[in-house]
């Protein structure tokens, strides 16, 4: 049983880190239905902007990482400004592949900095060890993430369901052209969202930083882990990343928990979330919370 | 007369932690032997090429390194390697790669292919005879990583264990995960007491900080690419007791390789961590053998070509300074170190705890002698 | 009929004026050639014509809405209060009290009803949205019942009535309309203009619309403009244009008899050689 | 009887879109279903063209169930459609758009078609022909080789009820093949109509808001409300029906 | 026609003349120059840089099948290069027992079944939930390789090496004949390509893609239409991915990874989506600038004035990689086929200039 409760809880630890990594995926697809390979990309950029100012700048590694939180959320308006704007009105699948461009692009970019090969990993900031409950243990980096995730998906859930610059942002995904007839500016709507995005990303950056250390391919490979989560929970749906994340986590470790013996080599948990996002893909196409496709002929 | 020398391997891509440093140390010291004309009449012309883990392109490298008629060609990946083998066997050029996967220098197609250290199978294989003495009947599990250079000591290693009457529990594939929770409490749960590794340094450590947050009482051990200085600045003091298998002397020791790797490193201003990595000074040997046999070569019979190099190489005993052993060749023996050390993180350090062996129990297992 | 035709300027001050437009779709597809129009404030103004007479792209030149079709005013000025907006990107326009209700709806499928009212808002700074919704609730009772409903699963008319309450939320002092009627049913298509009719009385809101159905925009506008091919080609009162004879044949479907034409004799006057 | 559709009832989630409609068409009549917006009229037109499925009830053409049919399926029967919205393939011409409607015709296979050869190339020119005709009655002559996205939208409109005509369909479906026309578009539109039926005697079935249209060219004439068909009959009879009044035109025609 | 060469403009009197590919009788004979040069290529090339073009025709029948679903079926695919590997290793296991003529169609068509399952999720979900879908494929292809004993968990399997009319082929001759191999192959599928694609079967593709409702509508099942698709684009990746096997030697995992996948929708792009002509373009440019990118790197090298720790090629390399997709996108969507568009147009109405 406590190996059963030890799975499910370092799940959701796991899982709370793709939910932030989904978070910031989500919202640009809510803003803009722009599916951005390029988000583990931000990941490492905000993961790699904080350690170079703790450890270069000798800055605190809260400091350092509030101020890579804001550069990475700046870096993904530039990106906007740069590369998508001129991309309004082409189809899906130039959008796609521009957002692999630029993930190819920021990764020549880093690896013309000390970082592009080589393991990073902050100087000590969190305490040491962790709590633990009834023989189970959770560190602090991993409270960190669940943090994290809590606080983002409070706000941006709060931004898109109550706000009006929240709903709108939603309206501009379902019909540029009437929203900007109700004066809605698309370009600052889609400018916010890649901001947002490069903030949460940054943050799932940081976390990842501080539980497993810094490697560009570590890092980036978690913009591929986003997938299950965020179809498993539905493409435009803030609450459906979280659980979706969390829910993928969770199944990663079971899987790891339970399946990995009987399979030869294991590994489980590296497959079983794509098997997992196909079979979701076949019944439920929308995600757990997705929004439907309304198509009336 | 130049000389071309041609390296291929992933400065970007997967494992590109130990591509990076193992690149700049084969640049470093072709720059050393034409600055000090180590070869004398020979200028080495070293291209250095990222191949980025992929084998399309290992293979294009290798081709254009044939039409410079280099006499021996530097790898890297274990998958390039395996499939380039018959290739090099058709061209006779002989090929010094990064991997110790013993399947390179196994038949078919092995005549041109030499394995600047032991094996990663012997490193693993002399890892579990350690482990048998300390605890005879010891329960181990395997964790390695998900491709042809994590398997490559799998099947020696379970006719090892056989012979050492230890228990091989479960072999667990694993790349880069965020937690290792479900693994290791399994692990516990069904008693084991080891865990070797055969991977990269970064998922070591994540697994060493899982098992000490986890306060599960595994000990730890791994092949030559999940040690050095990477292991122990990514797993801080979860990385205490570790315990390493490798032929390379360390970047704190006194030995004649490594002096020259702080020089060069300093000369050629490197960053501290690339010095301090093992695989720089992988890097250096692996250059070093391919000059120290042109210059056999050039020696014994005055011209420099594939077959005059492979001719050297089936002679040399060079006792490089950077592995713990001379680097031997002979048409039998295709790994040049053939002595390893075990060694153990303790404070921050990795400190030898064996003299330089070699396994027999490996040779047994492995080439049935 | 009176002496003098009557102006726009005699309805009330000119509120926006549309000074010989040119406007062009991808820089080669030349749409409107020369198009002048006035609209007197507190005022309905129709613009009728053709499919593919340019109406939509007038509208769009006031609102700033060629920008998402890559169009753009070449030639001539678009002045609203003495103030030129032509060329200007439609959030500033809408600010400036224009708004454009698209033809064809455009309703967010995806949001309820009253989130759809709320983007209408979106240019509001500090007024309450409570005020503002309750007023659309006024005039539309039927969007009350449907607030929590998702817009994509309501019907024609229904829609219709959220676009115009949308684009009422952001205080328009010139209201847009484009093809009202479309698609909708005798009585909504007359429920629609009755309330068209009442906004304009009760909030003194200018409206412009642009109609296939002239004779519903013809019963609740004071002025209209008849335009074809790209240019205007007639304009006048109300009254006037429903008393022109060319108009009469042409849009309102009368007979020379005076009757109402019927549809089954088109064949007679229309027949032309065929291979089938 | 050429369609049958019996007690038909269609359900979202809840909301009865349409509530045990009856209704029959015979061989070569003019139907039109009118109804305020909302009733269920293009429901009920997407129930026989198998883009909906009734919850309950059955549909039956010249002895094909379309009940559970697909749109690909009952196509095949002899129905086609032009819908409501525009439903073109906006990046191909409007010989290609017409050429698809051919499909069905075309038998040739995957071999045939890789070396484009003997019977593909036959097919393929036969086929042509047959389009062109269509063209040529619907007038299109001069957007043949056009894009259909730049078209306007009255000739848009056009080549949807010339794309359902080249399928050669025994029964036509029209979901407001007029809306947003002009008056002498929809003339033209009305000419077009009854010369098919004329001189292809295909059946049709048509929904139009305008009632001028509708009464002036229609055999019967059904009217839906909230689901239900509340009237029946001959145009004039069906004018006179004080529920109809009320429900879809608010008083006096 | 009394003077066909003399033809300038686009002549066609008949429904027959309609259905040709070739507008005048210079483009054909355009065409047979370019096979002719193309035959005798081989002569003027060093062997490295044979193995060059080699990589370019193959990816560009690999692209060719990408075009097939993903340019004109509109199904985006990010799991190509899975399918060059079921090509691959199905070429690899039946190499030891069949002629390599035989090999190349048995792996195409083991990829096209594998196509088809792909497919599957395409009967339920559009757009981006399938490009979703697909690269969930390509993962999952990874992963069953690397746990499949078999296929040497990845690792590599030799290909044998192969006789031809009692013929070795052998290192010095390798990329030259694997040249006219692939070079027939491409023709050929090139060929049932521009053919299919003005049958039905080619348009009920853009027709599923343009819009799946009113293809129904016609009569077209769109399921099968997309299993199609997905199976003939597939096809031709098994093709490539056998051809892939020979040329290289071997088969090992590492070249059907993911990254091979964006590539080949990069070359794709790059040609022009849905372009014939940037079938061969987009894997000619791409694979020529990669290289060339990793020339000049070295040339910068070379001055020894970028610090050390920092490889100038492995940061060049991505970023010349990215901003080429992304150049093109913003500024050239139709990719090189436009400029060669616009290129021919400009050699037709020569001296004129419209
Ligand atoms: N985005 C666009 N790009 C290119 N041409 C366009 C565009 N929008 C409209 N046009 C063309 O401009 C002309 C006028 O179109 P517009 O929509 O203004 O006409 P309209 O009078 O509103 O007609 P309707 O009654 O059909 O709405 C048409 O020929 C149309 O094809
Ligand atoms: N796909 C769908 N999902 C949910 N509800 C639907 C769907 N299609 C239609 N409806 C609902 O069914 C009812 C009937 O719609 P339908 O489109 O048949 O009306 P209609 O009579 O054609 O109206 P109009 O004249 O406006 O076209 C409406 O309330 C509509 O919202
Ligand atoms: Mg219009
Ligand atoms: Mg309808």
């Amino acid at each position: 049983m406590t190996y059963f409760l030890q799975l499910l809880v370092s799940g959701v630890v796991v899982g709370s880190i793709y939910a932030l990594a989904a978070l910031g995926f989500v919202l640009i697809y809510k803003a803009s239905r722009v599916i951005n390979f390029a988000h583990g990309q931000y990941i490492a950029v905000g993961a790699f902007t904080a350690y170079a100012l703790a450890v270069f700048l000798n800055m605190s590694v809260w400091l350092a990482g509030l101020i890579a939180l804001l550069t990475t959320a700046l870096l993904g308006f530039l990106t906007e400004r740069v590369f998508l704007k001129p991309m309004v009105g082409q189809p899906i699948i130039s959008v796609i592949m521009v957002t692999i461009g630029l993930a190819s692009v920021i990764d020549g970019l880093v690896h013309l900095t000390p970082f592009g090969a080589g393991n990073f990993s902050f100087p000590a900031f969190l305490p040491e060890g962790g709590i633990a409950l009834g023989g189970i243990s959770v560190s602090y980096p991993q409270l960190l993430a669940v943090g994290f995730t809590a606080l983002f998906l409070l706000l941006f859930g709060w931004f898109f369901q109550k706000s009006t610059l929240g709903i709108a942002m939603r309206a501009v995904a379902d019909d540029q052209m009437a929203a900007m007839s109700l004066g809605v500016s698309v370009e600052k709507v889609f400018a916010l969202a890649w901001a947002a995005a490069g903030l949460t990303a940054a943050a799932s950056g940081l976390v990842v930083g501080a539980i497993s250390g810094l490697n560009l391919s570590a890092l980036t490979a978690i913009g591929l882990k986003v997938f299950p989560a965020v179809i498993l929970g539905g493409l435009d749906s803030i609450a459906g990343a979280v659980v979706g994340g969390i829910i993928i986590g969770v199944l990663e470790n079971l899987a790891a928990g339970y399946l990995d013996p009987f399979v030869p080599g294991g590994g489980t948990r590296d497959v079983f979330p794509f098997v997992v996002l196909l079979l979701v893909l076949w019944f439920k196409p929308y995600g757990l919370f997705g929004t439907e496709e309304i198509e009336r002929v | 007369q130049t000389v071309n020398l041609m390296w291929s391997g992933a400065i970007t891509g997967p494992t590109s932690d130990a591509g990076a440093p193992y690149a700049a140390g084969v640049e470093d010291y072709c720059r050393y032997a034409n600055e000090t004309n180590a070869v004398p009449g020979v200028t080495f012309n070293c291209i250095v090429r990222d191949d980025q883990y992929n084998n399309a392109n290992t293979q294009r490298n290798f081709e254009e390194a044939i039409d410079l008629e280099v006499p021996i060609f530097l790898g890297y990946s274990t998958g390039g390697t395996l499939q380039l083998k018959p290739l090099v066997q058709e061209v006779g050029v002989p090929v010094v790669p990064a991997s110790m996967h013993i399947g390179n220098i196994d038949p078919p197609n092995n005549d041109y292919i030499f394995l600047p250290t032991t094996s990663y199978s012997e490193q693993v294989i002399a890892l579990l005879e350690f482990i048998a003495k300390e605890s005879p009947g010891a329960k181990v599990a395997l964790v390695v990583h998900p491709s042809a250079f994590g398997r490559a000591p799998i099947e020696d290693a379970r006719r090892a264990a056989e012979e050492l009457g230890i228990e091989i529990v479960e072999v667990q594939e694993t790349g880069a995960n965020l937690d290792y929770t479900a693994m290791l409490t399994r692990f516990a749960e069904r008693g084991v007491q080891y865990v070797v590794h055969q991977n990269v340094a970064g998922p070591v450590a994540q697994i060493l900080k899982d098992s000490k947050r986890l306060g599960l009482n595994l000990k730890h051990a791994g092949a030559h690419y999940t040690g050095g200085e990477d292991l122990l600045r990514l797993a801080g003091d979860a990385a205490d007791g570790f315990l390493w298998a490798t032929s390379f002397y360390l970047w704190n020791e006194d030995a004649p390789g490594i002096r020259l790797q702080r020089e060069l490193g300093e000369r050629y201003g490197r960053s501290e961590d690339i010095i301090r990595s093992v695989n720089y000074t992988n890097g250096m040997m692996a250059a070093g053998i391919a000059i120290e046999a042109v210059r056999i070569a050039k020696e014994k019979f005055g011209e420099v070509n594939a077959e005059t190099v492979y001719q050297a190489l089936m002679e040399m005993n060079w006792d490089s300074g950077f592995g713990v052993g001379p680097v031997t060749y002979g048409p039998d023996d295709h790994t040049g170190v053939d002595h390893l050390r075990v060694l153990q993180a303790k404070d921050g350090a990795f400190q030898p705890i064996s003299e330089p062996f070699t396994s027999a129990l490996f040779r047994k297992v492995h080439f049935q002698q | 009929m009176s002496v003098h035709p009557v102006r726009p300027e005699d309805l009330g001050p000119i509120l926006l004026e549309v000074n010989n437009i040119e406007v062009v779709y991808h820089d080669i597809i030349q749409v409107l050639r020369g198009v002048s129009l006035k609209v007197p404030e507190g005022r309905i103004t129709a613009l009728l014509g053709p499919n593919g007479a340019g109406k939509t792209t007038t509208l769009r030149a006031i609102s700033g809405l060629l920008v998402p079709e890559d169009g753009a005013v070449r030639d001539g000025s678009i002045l609203y209060r003495g103030r030129p907006i032509h060329n200007r990107p439609p959030e500033e326009i809408v600010q400036q009290g224009i708004v454009q209700v698209p033809e064809g709806r455009h309703v967010f499928k995806h949001l309820t009803v009253e989130e759809n009212l709320r983007v209408g808002a979106v240019t509001q700074r500090n007024g309450s949205i409570r005020e503002g919704l309750e007023r659309i609730y006024h005039y539309f009772p039927r969007l009350r019942d449907l607030r929590n409903r998702l817009a994509g699963y309501t019907s024609g008319g229904e829609q219709q009535m959220l676009a115009i309450g949308r684009a009422l939320l952001a205080k328009p002092r010139l209201l847009l309309l484009d093809e009202p009627s479309l698609g909708l049913a005798p009585l909504l298509v007359r429920e629609i203009f009755e309330i068209v009719a009442r906004i304009n009385a009760e909030e003194g809101v200018t409206v412009v619309v642009v109609e296939q159905n002239a004779s519903a925009a013809l019963s609740v506008a004071h002025y209209g403009y008849i335009m074809e091919q790209g240019k205007i080609v007639l304009e006048g009162t109300a009254e006037a244009l429903s008393e022109n004879p060319d108009v009469k044949e042409f849009y309102l479907g009368v007979a020379k008899s005076g009757g109402r034409k019927s549809f089954r004799e088109v064949k007679a006057y229309k027949r032309r050689k065929r291979f089938m | 009887m050429q369609l049958q559709v019996k007690d038909v009832t269609l359900t979202f989630g809840g909301l009865n879109a349409l509530s045990g409609v009856t209704l029959s068409v015979n061989q070569g009549e003019l139907v039109s279903v009118i109804g305020p917006n909302g009733a269920g009229k293009s429901s009920l037109l997407n129930c026989i063209s198998g883009f909906y499925h009734p919850t309950r009830g059955e549909i039956t053409f010249e002895g094909h169930d379309l009940t559970h049919a697909s749109p690909h399926q009952i196509t095949r029967y002899g129905i086609a459609r032009a819908f409501q919205n525009i439903e073109l393939f906006s990046g191909l011409s409007v010989l290609e758009n017409l050429m698809l409607a051919r499909h069905t015709y075309l038998r040739y296979n995957l071999l045939h078609a890789a070396l484009f050869f003997g019977r593909a190339q036959a097919e393929e020119v036969e086929n042509r022909r047959v389009v062109e005709d269509v063209i040529d009655f619907m007038e299109l002559e001069p957007y043949r080789k056009a894009l259909v996205g730049n078209l306007p939208y009255g000739v848009r409109k056009r080549v949807e009820v010339a794309r359902a005509l080249a399928l050669e369909p025994k029964l036509l479906l029209l979901d407001e093949p007029m809306a947003g026309m002009t008056l002498e578009e929809k003339e033209d539109m009305v000419r077009f109509i009854l010369d098919i039926r004329a001189e292809r005697g295909t059946t049709i079935i048509l929904i139009e808001h305008d009632l001028g249209v509708v009464m002036d060219i229609s055999d019967r004439v059904y009217v839906l409300d909230f689901g239900e068909v509340i009237a029946e009959g001959p145009p004039e009879v069906v004018a006179q029906n004080p529920r109809v009044l009320e429900a879809y035109v608010g008083g006096a025609v | 026609m009394r003077y066909p060469w003399a033809q300038t403009g686009n002549y066609r009197t008949s429904y027959r003349q309609d259905t040709t590919i070739f507008a005048t009788y210079w483009e054909q004979l355009s065409l047979w120059v370019l096979i002719a040069a193309l035959l005798v290529l081989p002569r003027f090339l060093e062997r490295s840089q044979m193995a060059v073009v080699d990589l370019i025709v193959i990816y560009a029948i690999a692209v060719l099948g990408l075009n097939i679903t993903t340019g004109y079926a509109g199904l985006i695919n990010i799991g190509q290069a899975a399918f060059m590997g079921v090509g691959a290793y199905t070429a690899a296991l039946v190499a030891p027992y069949l002629p390599f003529w035989l090999t190349l169609p048995v792996g195409g068509l083991v990829a096209a079944v594998a196509g088809v399952i792909v497919g599957i999720p395409s009967l339920r979900i559009k757009h981006l939930y399938l490009a979703i879908a697909t690269l969930a494929f390509q993962l999952i292809f990874e992963w069953i390789v690397g746990h499949s004993p078999a296929l040497e968990q990845g690792g590599a399997i030799a290909m044998p090496r192969v006789t031809f009319l009692g013929y070795a082929v052998g290192f010095r001759n390798h990329h030259f004949f694997w040249y006219y191999v692939a070079l027939v192959v491409l023709v050929l599928l090139a060929f049932a390509f521009r053919n299919l694609l003005r049958t039905r079967y080619g348009r009920a593709l853009v027709a599923v893609r343009d819009n799946d409702r009113a293809a129904d509508a016609m009569g077209m099942d769109p399921g099968r239409t997309k299993l199609f698709a997905f199976g003939l684009g597939a096809f031709y990746a098994g093709v490539a991915g056998a051809l892939f096997a020979y040329w290289s030697r071997a088969v090992v995992i590492e070249d059907y990874m993911l990254s091979t996948s964006i590539e080949l929708l990069a070359m794709a792009i790059v040609g022009g989506l849905g372009t014939f002509v940037g079938s061969f373009l987009g894997p000619a440019f791409l694979v020529l600038l990669d290289i060339n990118v990793e020339t000049l790197s070295e040339w910068i090298k070379s001055f020894g004035i970028t610090p050390a720790g920092i490889d100038v090629a492995s940061g060049l390399r991505p970023l010349v990689f990215g901003l080429v997709i992304v150049l093109f996108l913003i500024f050239e969507p139709r990719g090189l086929a436009n400029w060669w568009r616009l290129l021919r147009s400009y050699f037709k109405n020569w001296p004129f200039k419209y």
